[in-house]
């Protein structure tokens, strides 16, 4: 197998799962995000329980979940409560260590759009809202988000902030009285970015092997800011892809 | 089905189907589109198939939701039809997100003038929705949301088991199920099974919603088909895989409620046409819940 | 017990004992006694036998509760005592009602500023207890109150099983014992049995409090007598009429805490002291929840 | 039996279970409204289902319960849930249609007082407390208090007013924007009390066989008020005593 024979899916799984070392909690929704999260409980988090909106904490899925309230996360799960409980007692509480979120679009401060594309009252696309992407943004301890890097999703405005990230920057997220550390990772399909600044902007990290920083720039809608080091992230292991493609994802719905 | 909702959904109610991504009542939904109801405000956290389809037959005029999505797969088609192209007819929005819908139920549940919670600083669904308030905490520790009570008119909750009085049983994912039947000014109870008083009586833990608060009680085995029950059958994918394909033209979508509503009498019939072979391949092998003992004190 | 008490209890810190007139974990209080903490804020609905006994024996200096009463028998006399007379020492109280002090959990396990009830409006409680608060509903409606947040350092809670993780199941009555432990910074659990982790997870609506939240699990069979735990054992209400006579005199109270707690080294010795014939006669007649299915699905 | 055979406790058991004629949900407590409710329930409310604040909604005890949280009250019943539940969806939502209540002092409005004898700083007397009982006096659609006639307990003013009945009269119950609606019966073990009239104030209503008016205001600490009309409430019969002698309290606990 060679270096580079991986798909942009599969490196997203990957730098997610090897982010995730030594999380005790998750807040995962189905896909790739929820393959990402069973990698990483056979590799960096062997404690790592995942917890679903849906009131599941705990859950052994026999199956690839089809949907984010599959039955196969309920038969074998350590605990199946209400949703009042979940997003009050486990959300609210502070016990979500790390969530994971997408968007349609994102701004340089991690805030992120998944209502409308175009005007709120006269959509040009109706977008499926937020589920509980506001309070799983404003609550969760550190928050990455994966998207894919296009133009028309890393916009320098949002038509609509549905999920805080940094707001506009500086301390402006806790000052509002916002309890969870907010977006810590932007995890593309090219490079990877962090908030490691004072004024928490998004600052490109790592680059994927083979991709330069122009292809990444080509796809952002505002000029990238670089840290302060650069460096190319490795690539999945030979391991890491084997138990992808034979144990978490057989059926290769995700890649 | 057909007597209960004859009897209890009217023209121009507000009505809430739920269940979170499972326990969807299909059968009240399919016979509520039957009976030609007009102007109903639906809510439900998630739409799903059930009020894409009730959206496309043109029973409501306004949505109350926190997430708009064919679970796992896509798109609601016909809803964003009707919002973005008022096809077949205008639908009025109101949005939450998940935790402000059951924070609304909850509020309801419970006779509350408002529920709070850490949720909406910051983001602009409350300048979208006036509902949504920021206050300042009496204890004077900063900003916090509230939301106000919703409570339905009616609503229709599928569940495993109740008694003939409406004592229900469920078990896997609650939801919001017991405050939405709390909240709901009357309700419905759709069950796979109905079963004896001393059943419910043996377990009762498990009793969510109480038959004081229930209206009336059906008994329609695979009332949830497509979506699913825990213990009693699975999702049918393939037909959430089907909707996203044929929903996209409101002509395709006609003919499938043609077909599978309005040409049908009620769910017995849809699940005839359906074909055993297709349930019997839903059926999960069993997984027991060990037995606990709650003693004898006399 | 021993180790955990020692880990997990210092002087000054707040802790509860909690469980609703059952799953009363005397086994952990007396542990406390005979560490001989001091200056503990105690905090229980009930404080009930249990906190009387750990107020004679002057392990506290302040309590929070909603109801002080020796369970269909009568007065704490102890307590009374430290009240009315500062005997052992002086006990400052501060005081709700039930639901008050459900509701003050409820905003501690949930991280909220404020929790709002129908309570309190016209009643003298909130003219002696500054923490209750009367606000304006935000929507125009009225009047309503809201009580703080309640975090306890520690709680302590007995349940029936758990696995070695702290996965804790319980049934019969559910009480606070959810909110107290999501509320709390540290969690002990006190279970008749401890089970394998297969046997959580073949039930998971029992499933009340995660092992995430838990730091230490004991097993202590018969740790709630002489409370009872459903199913395991009945109330020992000898004990609770014995106790509303010899707690009448403080005398008599410290003879018996001698004898009962300091004079034993840990609940086994307690239980070989009480005789197993006691025991015996405590144990229910099985009365067996049946089984539900919740399915594989693979 | 003779038609004066019967103690204080039987006829006030007695007059509690009729008047509960009809009524669907009952909030209780133990000992002699427990009896009374179950007298009610195989006599003039066949529907009637017991609430315990312990969590428990249509109880069927085996014995009687030695506490609000024996274990005979959840085994069999047709649910049992935690007490946020039990008090916000049931008590609170309004579900409670009749609640019985008692406490140390009852002044002329039905306020009550379970909380202290003297002053609550430095008390006489340490009583028990709320428990439930200000939210049920708050909560519930209509209170029936259950006391014996003292007259250190019918007082003119309270030492501490913990459950509000009517306030100071009138339309102040409603005023303050309290939902229950308060106080509807006074059972004493001489007589019976209601509130119908405009000023909401203890009035008398019937006397129970062989009482004088003489009697019973010699235990009130204020000039009582009558109704228009004053009756004389018909003696337990013989098939009321046999229930509670034989079948409810077979052991004689409460009477």
């Amino acid at each position: 197998m060679s270096e580079l024979a991986y798909s942009a899916s599969e490196m997203m799984i990957v730098i997610a799962a090897r982010k995730l070392k030594g999380a005790r909690t998750v807040f995962v929704g189905v896909g790739l995000p929820n393959i990402a999260c069973n990698l990483a409980r056979y590799t960096v988090a062997p404690e790592l329980e995942l917890i679903y909106e849906s009131g599941v904490y705990g859950a052994r899925p026999e199956r690839l979940p089809l949907s984010i309230g599959d039955p196969t996360l309920v038969s074998g799960a350590l605990s199946v409560i209400s949703m009042a409980d979940l997003f009050g007692l486990y959300l609210q509480r502070g016990l979500v260590e790390v969530a994971l979120l997408g968007g349609a679009q994102i701004d340089q401060y991690g805030n992120l759009n998944s209502t409308v594309i175009g005007d709120y009252q006269a959509p040009k696309t109706r977008l499926p809202g937020s589920g509980g992407a506001c309070e799983i943004a404003i609550n969760a301890q550190r928050t990455f988000m994966i998207m894919r890097l296009k133009k028309r999703a890393f916009v320098e405005k949002l038509d609509f902030l549905t999920s805080p990230g940094h707001l506009t920057g500086g301390n402006s997220r806790t000052q509002l009285g916002i309890p969870g550390g907010g977006p810590e990772l932007v995890i593309t399909d090219k490079a990877i970015f962090n908030f490691a600044n004072p004024e928490r902007q998004m600052q490109l990290v790592e680059l994927y092997p083979g991709v330069s920083e122009e292809q990444v720039q080509a796809e952002i809608g505002w000029p990238i800011r670089h840290a302060a080091t650069l460096s190319v992230t490795p690539a999945p292991s030979v391991e890491e892809l084997r138990m992808i493609r034979e144990e978490l994802d057989p059926q290769a719905l995700y890649r | 089905m057909q007597a209960a909702v004859a009897a209890y959904v009217q023209d121009g109610m507000s009505i809430a189907l739920e269940g979170f991504t499972s326990f969807i009542c299909f059968a009240a939904g399919h016979e509520i589109i039957r009976q030609r109801r007009r102007n109903l405000t639906l809510m439900r956290m998630t739409p799903d198939l059930l009020y894409d389809q009730m959206i496309a037959a043109g029973v409501a005029s306004k949505l109350i939701f926190s997430y708009l999505g064919n679970p796992g797969v896509g798109s609601l088609y016909c809803i964003r039809r009707a919002v973005e192209k008022g096809i077949p007819r205008p639908l009025e929005l109101e949005e939450y997100s998940h935790y402000g819908m059951v924070a609304r139920y909850a509020a309801g549940a419970a006779r509350l003038p408002f529920y709070p919670l850490r949720s909406y600083l910051g983001s602009d669904l409350p300048h979208v929705n006036p509902q949504i308030k920021i206050i300042d905490d009496p204890y004077g520790t900063g900003k916090i949301a509230v939301v106000p009570p919703l409570n339905p008119d009616l609503a229709i909750l599928h569940a495993q088991r109740a008694d003939a009085q409406g004592n229900t049983q469920l078990w896997g994912l609650l939801g919001m199920q017991k405050e939405v039947a709390f909240a709901a000014k009357r309700v419905i109870v759709v069950v796979e099974e109905i079963v004896d008083e001393a059943v419910i009586r043996a377990d009762p833990n498990r009793t969510l919603i109480p038959g004081l608060i229930v209206d009336a009680v059906v008994h329609e085995p695979y009332g949830a088909h497509p979506s699913y029950v825990q213990g009693y059958y699975d999702r049918d994918n393939a037909a959430y895989l089907a909707w996203d394909k044929l929903s996209q033209e409101q002509a395709n979508t006609e003919a499938w409620l043609d077909e599978w509503v309005y040409s049908v009498a009620n769910h017995t019939e849809y699940l005839e046409k359906l074909g055993q072979a297709r349930l019997v391949q839903l059926k999960p092998e069993p997984y027991l819940a060990p037995a606990v003992d709650y003693g004898r004190y006399r």
